[in-house]
């Protein structure tokens, strides 16, 4: 259609604009803009159109294939699913796996956290700052990154990730979809001349995680401009935060107690997996697949900040928030300068999960280190078998994107009768939805909408990492976006294409 | 094991012996029975031979009854009918609505407008069958206190138990009864007049033929050497009983021998009292060398 | 002209039969025809009378050449009966044989459909599956496997031994195997012969010798077969030779060993004597027994029971033939073709109780009288009674477990003779009145209604009825002590009680009781009575449906000697066939291994029963020996992948019949 | 899906009945039912097979979804396999099917297995017969319609396409 | 570069692994890149709907669509790449054969529905609240796709010419993918881009299977220790390995645990399922109906394990309801 002056839309009847296809783990995702007759923004709506069921479908199947099944939830994250799912099978089997066997499933879980939160900083997330939210858009992109990096920084990148991909396979045999998870332990185990070469991996995913952390200095927190729009009111939004803590209440990714901290930083709740019902439940909206995940204590009180509203985060910044450290003495001392740098915990700044998923690689590869020099790792028991009849199990573990739920019912020959999964990135969903309203109402004034305005709208989720965001930002390139601008009888008015 | 359990009108009236001495058999063996609610008559005799079809469907009510008398999950009673006649008619009524389209029409329709239905499921059995083949002959002989021993037997089944069906045994040459009672203890004379029939309802309507046919019976009976005759019919069990005498004048024969229903017999070797097997109301008493309770059972 | 190799495209000839009126009575022949013509490929379609006369397979031959047609397909009757002749019409066209495809529209359409527009409805959709099947057929090489030129008749009745002669008169090797320690069968049992009366002895012991002494025939008595192996042409076959603890060899028969037994009398019920005399642990079945070798019955023999025994046999035997030690022996022998002549058991009169026989002394069996009035049998010839008295009054009855719901249904053939033949004979030792009772006398052979006449001038009593019963109860004075036979006489329409000292019961002929293991071991199957299955009724009645191995005489139904003796013929006289031919065509039906396809899962392997799938251990691939596949497909269905296929059954011919069956009924192209 | 069937039944549905006979007993039974003129349900379509091991469950799917009502397999009896074991391993793979299509919610009247002897002729016209009658009280199972009839709400899209097509190029 | 062939990529209901599966040619990626001209990848670029409508029809040389079809979004865009495409390719298992979420489609639409919005555990839903195709708040009208009865593969809505399997495909055949159709030599439509023997002609194991094998009892993989050497079959263990089309190198038994049968049946297969059942029920080794079916009872559900990956592309496709 023919390209008419923009102001020429002002003053025209109500608006909707629609942002479409964006994609999300599960397919795509929608974000639908109503903006009224002077241009403003009513109410943004950040949509996902898409379902599968998988808890239906997973009803009869023998338990012990959950792994399988439900890591193709996600193709980006599957370790994770995989993790949780075998997690929920020890659970469910009342088996406790042998300490070889635990530590083989740490070992390829963090080595899974840090190079996915890899992919993000580099190739993902990260350009918006590195290359720099204004920046020409065909440059913002690992190209740009690596422009502006250094080619050696960009192989080094790829070498990483190929290296710990490497290790996943070796284990699990698939590096997507992998098979290593069993009730009580896992199905493959190392040998002693594997070590060398995993603790040379370690130590130089130890350095790779310290100079990431020294770019994103050097680069993001030199710079006044981006640490305003980090601590900009845009991007923030004061809510609980959750996330699995270890005895001493520091960040761990594979076990421990979920943890949630109100705004204001004070514990909230802390609860093992199992009593996950008690503390959230879901809220279904009529224009999105997605369920919305809340504090039940709380309870919903619609797309609203602050303690009175039960919605709450996840991922990386609210791990940190709601733990009282990091595992590791690096990641810990990296853990201070951010709280410092940005006035005390909690931290609300959407933006700052960039620099805690930093953080969090640092912590990841220091396990890796720790792992590597752990005589038990290469122990010969790596299986308890399940010798009691199978009832309910429920596996929690940290994915990059957030808390991940799994959750199984069996009958006693071990087939399912009842599944129950909540999603990384769908704990954020809430939050998620406010942010792109937030952000849009922020940035769209006098119905003009520029594709300018449009990264920084993407910014607002792409902050968490949400898994589509993942999945899409891997090439060279960026989110597409499509902004309609439709009438009230929903005919478009223009159409606009960064 | 358990059974329900059809009298007909016959073992209510002239085969009370024999409905005593069932219950008190089957009390002994401690199989229970139920008798089956709400009965009515078998339709056998005089229906059968003028119109069939209310002759069944009579019967298909009571087997109707028998269907809803099965509780849910259990395996099914079976329905035991004593009286020959009634078991024959039962028995009848179940194939012809099995094999007969137009009899299955007739009779279900009957039993729809009472209220019944019949699926067909019912399996009538007669109590020969039921203690030799269900409970067992080594299962009886252990009861055994009081051993036959050295009375002669002359085993009678009548037309009607193995004809035409042959349910349970050889329609020409049944031998049921002859093993159960060997296993008593007692010896069977062998007597191939055991299925010929005992003159009916003859007896009462053109007796002189009635006679007849019963005299070649007993007398055959006699001449080998029975010490008794068992039947398991309350009708041939009368006729055989109650027309000696008449026959002895008519004939100028000297019949004189004790025709019991087969279960009163068992009834005595498993040592029930003859009072409770309705002993005393035989015409022809059984004085029959009885043995004595073995004493370690005298008292059981 | 060139052969065509089924790479253009189908060009399909379609014809159906009417089979006189059996189709066409009730199929609409035309209407399939017309049908079949709409059909995709199809160039012709035509109907005709009978599609398996010359000029029938003529039009097939014509058209092939004048449409160039590449694919038959006939509708006709069975496959069974007919595939064979269509097939060599379709190669007479100059087509390989195998591009042809054969609908059965008789037995399985008209004759069994009551409603003429179902039969034709149902016979378009077989149509249709024919033609799309076809389609997909392929050029094949037929099989041949040659024959080997050895037989084995299994049983030494007269059947067998006829048999047996015939085959090793034309110069066949043949092994005998007989079950009892003498060959001979039932007829060496007999007295006399029906109608002529000769003497069964003096016509069978000829024959035993004969086998006896044949260069080209083994002969093993007292032998079981245990198991076959191997397909037509190629048998091998394992008997178990029973100890008989004389050597054959080094045994003359002089039988002095029996006389020397310490054992004075016998003890032991004769077998042959149907019990009716007593033998001695040492014995042998009758004088004439072939082979003339005595035999030990360790059951009863003191040496065998108690190992005290003084052996006065062994002293005796100057030949030093008993051998105590003697094991049972395994032989296995390699033939081409195999003739079951295994016999018919006697009906056991027991069954029917109120016939009294075994509780009536002087109730007998017909083949007990048969050893009663022989001269060599257990009275010499005399007819006395098991009580010692002499008949004066016989009783025959007839259809003794024949012609009878209770026991057997069927018509024993020979009751009706060997009834008449025994009358004939009781009345000659014995000049007792002989009745006879009789359902109808049926007397349909050569000389047969002679010989019943003959017998009703030698003033036999004949009473037309179904016996009731057999009872000692003496209802009159003159019954005492006597056999009353109840007896409706259904010619003057009373109820008769026929008074007799001595009942004969014609008892029927009846599988052996071994028949169902013996055809599971020979691969045959059995008729509903059990009695063994022709291929064929009428026209393959020693033929079975395993090529290769035929039957002969009672094992295959209720048969007299002649009868008996001419099938014997026939089968040897197919065995023969298939020998002289050398090598026999085989469908080639067989599976084979699409190596490309193969992945070595080894899921194959264990499937096939004849072993004939081994895995190349160097292509690490199952590969399938051709010669040892007889076609089953059990492994291609078992094939997870698919690269196993079979001949004549590939996967699309099957699924191609399955869609064409149904293609009416298909809606859209299913998912997959 | 029912009403599919429904709407056949009136107007005249017959089943339809796929019948896989093994050659040397069962089709010989068949033909033999034949000779011997025992009338029984026209409902059955036999493909001969040479043993029921030949059997492959991708051939009683295929039937099913190409619109068989059922589907009757008909074999020598267990001990009598011509092939030694073929029917032992058509029995077990038909009796895991069985289950299976159980769980694919296909009715177990719709697929039976029957040893059939050669000379048991009276047996083929009484299995056809009862099956057929067991098929018809169930009614049609119609996949090729259910599958047009599942397939029907992509046809919808047509038009939103269309409409789409217009509001973008208008 | 104009002339050079044009690409594009799309995905359904998928995972994302497929993505992530091109993304893992690593460094080949920049090769692809070089010799295709990419004009659609959601995922990846910044080309929209409107750029692919702009496409004059056929004038895509490929598009490799990814994930089942379960909703009208996803068969809009489907129909729309058709047209504008001279080859499609089925990329993956869910796009092949249905994939995991064809799983599915033994249950009513119905079923998911209400269980994922009323009756889950953790779901508050006191108004019962649906997801609407349309619904109004103040006015505004918020649209979503419509939610179909079952899954579908790709074949079951557009017309597919090649097929790429896997759960994820392996890179090094989407590699020779790419080099087979740029080469112009085509392969017969409907080919699997893919070798086409089973999985075990490459399993490290396979000689360790014996040749008699007879099943007296099968085993979950939970429940025993499984030989890291042997042949999972020959431990009792159901693997898919037979009657799966091979080219994933073995992965998942290098893994130790058995094939799944992602990779979807072989060529001459019509029905995965019904296959890999005929091959493990054979070799059972009881021969009466019972001991037959206690010996199979071990394999607790047939359907969720012969069709993981293919309930849709199977033959009968989804659960029926047989009742009238």
């Amino acid at each position: 259609m023919q390209s008419g002056a923009l102001d020429t839309l002002k003053g025209t009847a109500r608006r909707r604009v629609t942002i479409d296809p964006i994609t999300r783990l599960e397919g795509h995702g929608k974000i639908d803009i109503f903006l009224d007759e002077k241009g403003e923004v009513e109410r943004a709506y950040y949509q996902i159109p898409e379902l599968r069921g998988f808890e239906i479908f997973s009803l009869g199947r023998p338990a012990e294939e959950m792994p399988q099944i439900t890591s193709r939830i996600c193709g980006v994250c599957p370790t994770a699913h995989h993790m949780a799912a075998t997690k929920a099978l020890d659970d469910l089997y009342h088996v406790d796996p042998p300490p070889t066997a635990k530590k083989i499933r740490q070992l390829i879980y963090n080595a899974f956290m840090l190079e996915d939160h890899a992919l993000h900083v580099y190739i993902l997330g990260g350009p918006d700052f590195i290359v720099g939210p204004d920046a020409p858009k065909e440059m913002r992109n690992v190209a740009g990154v690596i422009e502006k990096v250094g080619v050696e920084t960009g192989k080094k990148v790829i070498a990483m990730r190929k290296r710990l991909r490497e290790l996943i396979t070796h284990l699990g045999g698939k590096i997507i979809h992998p098979v290593f998870g069993l009730p009580g332990g896992v199905a493959k185990g190392l040998t002693a001349d594997e070590i060398p070469a995993l603790r040379e991996l370690a130590d130089e995913s130890i350095e790779f995680a310290k100079f990431t952390l020294g770019v994103f200095k050097n680069i993001v927190l030199a710079n006044e401009k981006y640490v305003s729009l980090i601590t900009s009111e845009e991007f923030t939004h004061r809510t609980y935060s959750m996330g699995l803590v270890d005895a001493n209440n520091r960040v761990n990714f594979y076990d421990g107690m979920v943890r949630v901290t109100a705004p204001d930083g004070k514990e909230f709740a802390k609860f093992a997996p199992s009593k996950y019902l008690d503390v959230i439940a879901e809220h279904v909206e009529p224009w999105s697949y997605v369920k919305f995940p809340y504090l039940k204590q709380v309870g919903w009180n619609g797309f609203a900040d602050g303690a009175g509203s039960g919605i709450y985060s996840v991922a990386p910044l609210a791990r940190l928030n709601a733990s009282d450290g990091m595992a590791t003495p690096e990641a810990q001392k990296a853990y201070e300068e951010l709280v410092a740098t940005l006035g005390g915990k909690p931290v609300h700044h959407t933006l700052a999960n960039h620099w805690a998923r930093v953080i969090e690689m640092l912590q990841a590869a220091e396990t890796l280190r720790e792992l590597a020099d752990d005589p038990l790792l290469t122990g010969k028991e790596i299986r308890t078998l399940p010798t009691e009849k199978p009832t309910v199990g429920v596996g929690i573990v940290e994915a990059p994107r957030g808390t991940l739920i799994h959750h199984y019912e069996t009958d006693e020959r071990g087939l399912i009768t009842k599944a129950n999964l909540i999603v990384a990135t769908q704990n954020n969903a809430g939050r998620i939805a406010m942010s792109v309203d937030k952000a849009a109402k922020g940035l769209i004034h006098g119905g003009i909408v520029n594709d300018g305005l449009l990264n920084k709208i993407e910014m607002a989720f792409r902050a968490y990492d949400p898994c589509n965001a993942c999945s899409t930002h891997s090439l060279p390139g960026q989110m597409p976006i499509t902004l309609r601008l439709r009438n009230g009888a929903g005919e478009i008015l223009r159409e606009i294409g960064r | 094991m358990s059974y329900l359990y059809f009298p007909g009108c016959s073992l209510r009236s002239t085969g009370r012996p024999y409905e005593e001495s069932i219950l008190a058999v089957f009390k002994k063996l401690d199989i229970p029975l139920k008798e089956l609610e709400d009965w009515n008559c078998c339709g056998a005799t005089a229906y059968v031979s003028i119109d069939e079809n209310s002759a069944f469907t009579l019967a298909a009510r009571n087997l109707a009854i028998a269907e809803r008398m099965q509780t849910e999950g259990k395996p099914a009673q079976d329905l035991m009918a004593p009286c020959s006649a009634c078991y024959l008619v039962l028995e009848k009524t179940q194939h012809y609505v099995k094999a007969d389209e137009g009899v299955r029409k007739e009779v279900g329709d009957a039993l729809h407008r009472g209220g019944f239905d019949y699926k067909g499921t019912t399996r009538v059995r007669h109590p020969l069958d039921v203690l030799v083949n269900d409970i067992g002959l080594d299962r009886i002989a252990k009861a055994v206190v009081r051993p036959m021993k050295g009375i002669n037997v002359a085993c009678y089944y009548g037309c009607q138990v193995v004809r035409p069906f042959e349910t349970f045994d050889h329609a020409a040459y049944p031998t049921t009864m002859d093993r159960l009672v060997t296993a008593l203890g007692a010896k069977t004379v062998d007597w191939p007049l055991k299925t010929r029939c005992c003159g009916g309802s003859l007896t009462g309507t053109i007796q002189e033929a009635g006679l007849r046919l019963n005299r070649v019976l007993l007398k055959e009976a006699t001449k080998r050497g029975a010490d008794i005759i068992l039947t398991c019919c309350p009708l041939c069990q009368h006729n055989l009983e109650c027309y000696q005498k008449r026959i002895n004048r008519r004939f100028g024969e000297s019949l004189n021998i004790p025709v019991a229903y087969f279960t009163q017999f068992v009834g005595l070797a498993l040592g029930i009292p003859p009072r409770e097997l309705g002993i005393q109301r035989m015409f022809v008493p059984l004085k029959l060398a009885i043995p004595p309770v073995k004493e370690e059972h005298a008292h059981a | 002209m060139p052969e065509n190799n089924g790479h253009d495209a189908p060009r399909v000839g379609f014809y159906v039969c009417h089979c006189g009126h059996n189709i066409a009575g009730t199929v609409d022949v035309a209407e399939v025809a017309r049908f079949a013509g709409t059909l995709p490929n199809v160039v012709v379609s035509r109907d005709y009378k009978y599609m398996c006369s010359d000029p029938g397979q003529e039009l097939i031959v014509t058209d092939i050449k004048e449409h160039r047609l590449n694919r038959i397909v006939v509708a006709s009757c069975s496959p069974l009966l007919h595939e064979h002749t269509f097939r060599n019409a379709t190669q007479k066209g100059g087509l390989n044989p195998y591009f042809f495809q054969m609908v059965n529209i008789r037995e399985d359409v008209s004759w069994v459909c009551a409603d003429g527009k179902a039969a034709t409805a149902k016979t378009f959709d077989l149509v249709r599956a024919a033609v799309r099947r076809v389609a997909h057929h392929h050029s094949l090489a037929t099989k041949h496997v040659s024959i080997h030129p050895d037989v084995l008749v299994v049983g030494a009745g007269i059947s067998g031994i006829h048999a047996a002669l015939t085959l090793a008169n034309a110069g066949k090797k043949v092994t005998l195997v007989e079950r009892e320690p003498t060959i001979g069968g039932h007829m060496a049992m007999f007295d006399k012969t029906f109608p002529t009366l000769d003497c069964a002895a003096c016509i069978l012991t000829p024959k035993m010798s004969a086998v006896k002494n044949h260069p080209n025939i083994t002969l093993w008595s007292y032998s079981e077969v245990t198991e076959v192996s191997g397909f037509v042409g190629n048998y091998s076959v394992k008997v178990k030779r029973k100890p008989r603890f004389v050597s054959e060899e080094l045994c003359v028969g002089c039988m002095e060993c029996i006389d020397a037994c310490v054992y004075k009398e016998g003890k032991t019920p004769d077998e042959f004597n149907q019990g009716l005399s007593k033998r001695k642990p040492v014995y042998i079945p009758f004088p004439q027994a072939t082979p003339q070798v005595v035999l030990i019955d360790p059951d009863t023999c003191i040496e065998f029971k108690s190992g005290r025994c003084k052996k006065t046999c062994v002293e005796k035997c100057d030949r030093n033939a008993i051998d105590f030690k003697q094991k049972e022996e395994i032989k296995e022998i390699k033939v081409g073709t195999i003739i079951l002549a295994t016999g018919f058991k006697t009906f056991d009169a027991k069954r029917i109780p109120y016939y009294g026989y075994g509780k009536y002394p002087n109730v007998y069996s017909s083949i007990e009288v048969e050893r009663l009035v022989n001269a060599s049998g257990p009275t010499g010839g005399d007819l006395v009674l098991r009580d010692g008295r002499h008949p004066k009054t016989v009783g025959i009855i007839h259809c003794v477990g024949s012609r009878d719901r209770n026991t057997n249904r069927w018509c024993s053939r020979t009751c009706c003779m060997y009834s008449l033949k025994l009358a004939h004979l009781l009345k000659e030792h014995s000049d007792a009145e002989v009745y006879n009772f009789y359902i109808d006398i049926r007397a349909a052979g050569k000389a047969y209604e002679e010989f019943y006449d003959k017998l009703l001038e030698e003033n036999i009593h004949f009473v037309r009825g179904r016996v009731a019963e057999v009872t000692d109860w003496a209802a009159r004075p003159e019954e005492e002590g006597k056999l009353v036979i109840r007896v409706e006489d259904t010619l003057i329409g009373v109820v008769r009680r026929v008074p007799v000292d001595m009942v004969v019961l014609a008892v029927g002929m009846e599988p052996q009781a071994d028949s169902q293991d013996v055809r599971r071991m020979f691969n045959i199957s059995c008729s509903t009575e059990g009695f063994f299955l022709e291929r064929h009724p009428k026209l393959a009645p020693v033929d079975t449906f395993t090529d290769g191995i035929y039957i002969a005489g009672a094992c295959q139904g209720p048969k007299d000697i002649p009868d008996s003796v001419a099938q014997a013929g026939a089968a040897a006289a197919q065995a023969l066939s298939l020998i002289d031919a050398g090598e026999i065509e085989l469908e080639p039906n067989t599976a084979y291994v699409v190596e490309k396809d193969c992945s070595g899962c080894k899921s194959c392997l264990a499937i096939c029963p004849y072993t004939a799938i081994t895995r190349d251990e160097v292509k690490q691939k199952a590969f399938i020996n051709e010669a040892l596949c007889k076609g089953c497909g059990t492994c291609v269905a078992t094939c997870p992948s698919g690269a196993i296929r079979q001949n004549l059954f590939e996967d699309e011919q099957i699924f191609s019949e399955i869609d064409g069956l149904l293609q009416d009924r298909e809606s859209v192209s299913t998912g997959g | 899906m029912a009403s599919t069937g429904m709407k056949q039944e009136t107007n005249g549905w017959e089943p339809r009945i796929v019948a896989f006979f093994c050659n040397w007993c069962t089709y010989t039974a068949a033909d033999l039912a034949g000779v011997s003129r025992l009338r029984h349900a026209p409902n059955a379509r036999v493909i001969r097979v040479m043993c029921s091991g030949r059997l492959d469950p991708q051939f009683v799917l295929e039937a099913f979804a190409r619109g068989a009502d059922g589907v009757l397999v008909g074999g020598c009896h267990p001990g009598d396999c011509h092939y030694m074991e073929g029917n032992y391993k058509a029995l077990r793979r038909i009796r895991f099917l069985q289950r299976m299509m159980k769980d694919m919610g296909i009715h177990e009247d719709r697929f039976h297995l029957e040893w059939i002897s050669a000379s048991e002729g009276e047996k083929v016209k009484t299995t056809i017969n009862e099956m057929t009658e067991k098929v018809r009280a169930l009614g049609p199972l119609g996949l090729p319609e259910r599958f047009v009839k599942w397939d029907e709400e992509m046809d919808e899209l047509e038009h939103t396409i269309a409409a789409q097509e217009e509001a973008l190029h208008a | 570069m104009p002339d050079k062939p044009k690409v594009a990529f799309y995905w359904c209901a998928s995972c994302g692994g497929c993505e992530e599966s091109i993304v893992d040619l690593a460094e080949d990626i920049l090769g692809v890149l070089n010799a295709v001209d990419i004009v659609f990848w959601p995922v990846a670029m910044d080309f929209k709907k409107t750029d692919v409508d702009a496409i004059a029809d056929g004038g895509i040389l490929v598009s490799m669509i990814n994930g089942a079809v379960r909703t009208s979004e996803q068969e809009e865009m489907a129909r729309l790449l058709r047209r504008k495409s001279k080859l499609v390719i089925a990329y993956g298992a869910c796009a092949h054969t249905g994939g995991i979420p064809g799983l599915a489609n033994q249950f009513e639409r119905e079923q998911i529905l209400r269980y994922v919005y009323e009756d889950s555990p953790s779901t508050v839903n006191p108004g019962h609240t649906r997801p609407q195709t349309a619904s109004a708040e103040d006015g505004r009208t918020v649209t979503l796709p419509e939610f179909r009865s079952m899954v579908r593969t790709l074949d079951q809505v557009i017309s597919v010419d090649y097929y790429l399997p896997g759960c994820p495909p392996v890179p090094r055949m989407l590699k020779a993918a790419i080099g087979t159709l740029l080469s112009g030599v085509l392969p017969p439509k409907g080919t699997v881009l893919g070798p086409d023997t089973a999985m075990c002609e490459e399993c490290p194991r396979k000689e360790t299977k014996p040749a008699d094998l007879a099943y007296t009892a099968f085993h979950r993989p939970h429940e025993i220790l499984m030989d890291p050497e042997k042949c999972f079959l020959a431990q009792g263990v159901v693997c898919m390995g037979p009657a799966t089309r091979g080219g994933c190198g073995a992965q998942c038994i290098t893994g130790n645990m058995p094939c799944g049968g992602c990779f979807g049946p072989t060529s001459n297969v019509r029905d995965q399922g019904a296959k890999i059942l005929s091959a493990i029920a054979s070799s059972v080794s009881a021969k009466e109906s019972d001991g037959i079916d206690a010996i199979l009872a071990s394999i607790p559900d047939p359907v969720g394990t012969f069709y993981r990956y293919g309930l849709p592309g199977s033959l009968l496709r989804r659960k029926i309801e047989d009742h009238h």
